[in-house]
């Protein structure tokens, strides 16, 4: 993790995103078909992936931790499964909320919404996991298999599904992708991506600092009891 | 004995639960035929350190030999010669005694079980007993089958937590002439314990751990009795 | 080789274990059963409605009853320390993984054609293709289940709230074995689908040898402490 | 038009709670440990 403080993240996240917010809402035209609900699009899709990201960080670090066995890893593996846990989330209701005006639904069985779900449920019950084990060394043995188990999962999941969907196809994601934009949508598009890329990696470097604090003290109650 | 290679050794072996180091940079070194008694308070480390010998958990850093040969190359062909008696049992309730040893038998690969298998059940007194299921065992008797168990594979280094905790009285006699026999057959054990005594008599030599360091280890011939309990009440109180 | 050997003892052992108590097979049964029932009345569908929905049921009942049986697979292994009499052995990591998966197979196997037989009696379903290929689908299927299964009760077997964690970990692992299962067997059951019948099932052999690869790597790591 | 605004709404009270909740976890440790170091430089 590059040495720059929390707080300089913190600004470049905070610009980047408010131009975000301009492109979205001003810059960005108006599509024909949806109107303005299509802009639920933006935040969206880049919120999607950057979860996807975060988790495949874990399945990195998790990796890394059982290859190197040192805690430092383990963290770094559970403060990004915790933020892709977060921002799943927001894909998921965000997703709904732009599913409803447009097809009358809430949801459906596409292969992208399906294992968007599918990991929001593996990560959830790796936190769960977490908390059932006392030891610190077990539970980061036993949490970082099932990052990596879970994550390869997901593809096989996405596959699955798309074959399955082909047996019943759903109403298709008008807009969905990203090709069909115009050429401002996709700059805006992009634009997002980076800015909640820049968010992650800010909110990352707070959320590792929590647990190296964590640690602090513990170094220090354990001095203040060899004394 | 000549200066025979080390048949066991244990290289600043560090193990770390969590961030607090419970072992810190342990060195030792057997020869053929040595037998340690580790004594230390609870929480020093012990059965921790026991059991990375054993190869049951790999430590954080330092390296294990047998014979002179890691175990990260020689792996599951070092751990033939690994005999362990812990608290544990390690027998399966729902088969019979026989059962469990042919189990351990076939996973250890020794040639002709059935054989070993009646003596070893014999020089703990429970041939007769061979069929019936674990689960009906008193507790003596499971002891006396578990101490068969360790030594069913005849292995050359043997390490025993705190063996005789808990142990009746015909359960310790069966362990003490084990132990003899091995000692004459010129084999190695490492032995942890509480019981200064017991521990005093059965070594060859003698290790105090305390709080995940090894801070005495020496000959029995060179202190007597006495001097070591004020040795290690002096350890122990630092 | 000793490996081979190893493993068959294993297997040997969870078998005798087993047979001598039949816990864990009765239960997978029992509840593989009721459940059964539980549709019956739950779904009360003509002919053709129970067509349709007859694989998805069928399946259900399986992946239910594997679960049950998965979380007892490591027990006889957690009680009296059996586990570090494993990890004392020369019996490599890898092998352990590989016979609790085959022992786990067996059994999960084997109480799926009691439910099987049940299922067909309760709610008459004709096989209009020759029925060893529902066979061959079932032990994919199970094979697909305990994969993750065995490594994940493996997992939960350490923590506190057992029962609980393995289905959590485990249902959504098994999304893709479900899928591909519930469309396969409806194929044998006549419905004309896009995809063939081989191509769901090298989908089900696709997925048992990756997770049985990435388990054989992993299973080391949830030994350690 | 509201599902819009609504989705908005959604994403920045869910990231600032949770950035808040950070931000104030922080803080009680950094207190905690200047609290610790404060009473270690009075003990010696």
């Amino acid at each position: 993790m590059p040495r720059i403080s929390s707080n300089v993240l913190l600004i470049i996240a905070a610009v980047l995103m408010l131009i975000a917010i301009y492109m979205v809402f001003i810059y960005a035209p108006t599509e024909r078909t949806m109107g303005d609900i299509q802009r639920i699009f933006y935040f969206h899709v880049s919120s999607a992936w950057v979860g996807f990201f975060a988790f495949g960080v874990t399945f990195f670090y998790s990796a890394a931790f059982l290859k190197k066995k040192d805690l430092k890893w383990d963290n770094i593996a559970v403060s990004s499964a915790e933020i892709g846990l977060l921002f799943t989330t927001i894909t998921l209701i965000t997703g709904s909320l732009w599913a409803r005006p447009v097809w009358g639904i809430w949801w459906t069985w596409d292969a992208r919404l399906t294992s968007t779900l599918v990991l929001w449920l593996i990560y959830l019950s790796y936190l769960m996991l977490r908390n059932y084990i006392e030891s610190e060394t077990k539970r980061a043995y036993l949490s970082s298999v099932v990052g990596i188990i879970g994550f390869t999962n997901v593809f096989l999941v996405y596959f699955s599904i798309r074959w399955w969907r082909t047996q019943h196809p759903a109403p298709v994601i008008a807009g969905g992708s990203g090709s069909g934009l115009a050429p401002e949508m996709q700059l805006t598009f992009g634009f997002c991506l980076v800015a909640f890329t820049a968010l992650y990696v800010y909110i990352l470097s707070k959320k590792v600092e929590i647990g190296r604090a964590g640690w602090e003290i513990e170094d220090i109650y354990r001095t203040l009891d060899d004394k | 004995m000549s200066e025979t290679k080390s048949v066991f050794e244990a290289q600043n072996i560090v193990k770390r639960f969590g961030r607090s180091a419970v072992l810190k940079k342990l060195n030792l070194r057997l020869k053929q035929g040595e037998f340690v008694s580790i004594f230390g308070p609870n929480g020093a480390g012990k059965t921790t350190f026991l059991k990375i010998s054993a190869m049951i958990i790999s430590p954080s850093e330092g390296n294990i030999l047998v014979f002179g040969e890691n175990i990260k190359n020689a792996g599951d062909l070092a751990r033939v010669e690994i005999g362990f008696i812990a608290h544990d049992t390690f027998l399966y309730r729902n088969l019979t005694a026989r059962e469990n040893l042919k189990f351990y038998g076939n996973i250890y690969g020794i040639e002709d079980i059935d054989s070993t298998i009646n003596h070893c059940l014999e020089s703990v007194g429970l041939l007769n007993r061979a069929e019936d299921l674990v689960s009906k065992f008193s507790r003596g008797m499971l002891q006396r089958l578990t101490i068969a168990r360790a030594f069913l594979h005849d292995p050359t280094i043997m390490f025993l937590d705190e063996p005789y905790t808990g142990l009746d009285s015909t359960a310790s006699v069966f362990l003490n002439e084990l132990i003899h026999k091995f000692y004459n057959t010129d084999k190695t054990g490492i032995l942890t314990t509480h019981n200064l005594d017991q521990g005093y008599d059965l070594a060859t030599r003698l290790v105090i751990l305390n709080n995940g360091r090894i801070e005495f280890d020496a000959d029995k011939d060179s202190i007597s009795k006495n001097d070591f309990r004020d040795k290690y009440t002096e350890i122990i109180s630092s | 080789m000793i490996y081979i050997s190893q493993i068959v003892s294993v297997i040997r052992k969870d078998i005798i274990a087993e047979l001598r108590t039949k816990s864990t097979i009765g239960a997978m049964l029992l509840f593989g059963l009721t459940i059964v029932v539980v549709f019956s009345f739950s779904f009360n569908l003509d002919l053709q409605e129970q067509k349709n929905l007859a694989p998805g049921l069928l399946w259900t009942a399986f992946i239910f009853s594997a679960i049950l049986g998965l979380n007892y697979s490591f027990s006889s292994e957690y009680e009296n320390g059996c586990m570090q009499g494993l990890l004392l052995s020369p019996i490599p990591r890898s092998a352990i993984y590989i016979a609790k998966l085959i022992s786990n197979s067996i059994f999960i196997l084997f109480s799926e054609l009691v439910i099987l037989g049940f299922f067909v009696w309760l709610f008459d379903v004709r096989f209009t293709m020759n029925w060893h290929w529902f066979v061959l689908l079932m032990v994919l299927g199970t094979i697909g289940f305990s994969a993750t299964g065995t490594i994940f009760s493996a997992i939960s077997a350490e923590t506190r709230m057992k029962v609980f964690i393995l289905p959590l970990l485990q249902l959504p692992m098994t999304i893709p074995v479900m899928i591909a299962a519930v469309e396969a067997t409806s194929i044998l059951l006549g419905k004309e689908t896009k995809f063939t019948f081989d191509a769901w099932s090298t989908m089900l052999l696709v997925y048992d040898v990756i997770f049985i690869t990435l388990s054989v790597m992993l299973f080391e790591y949830i030994l350690e402490e | 038009m509201n599902y819009l605004y609504a989705a908005y709404t959604v994403i920045w009270l869910v990231l600032f709670i949770y950035m808040y909740s950070l931000n104030k976890k922080q803080g009680e440790l950094k207190k905690e440990i200047d609290h610790l170091k404060q009473k270690i430089a009075e003990r010696s």
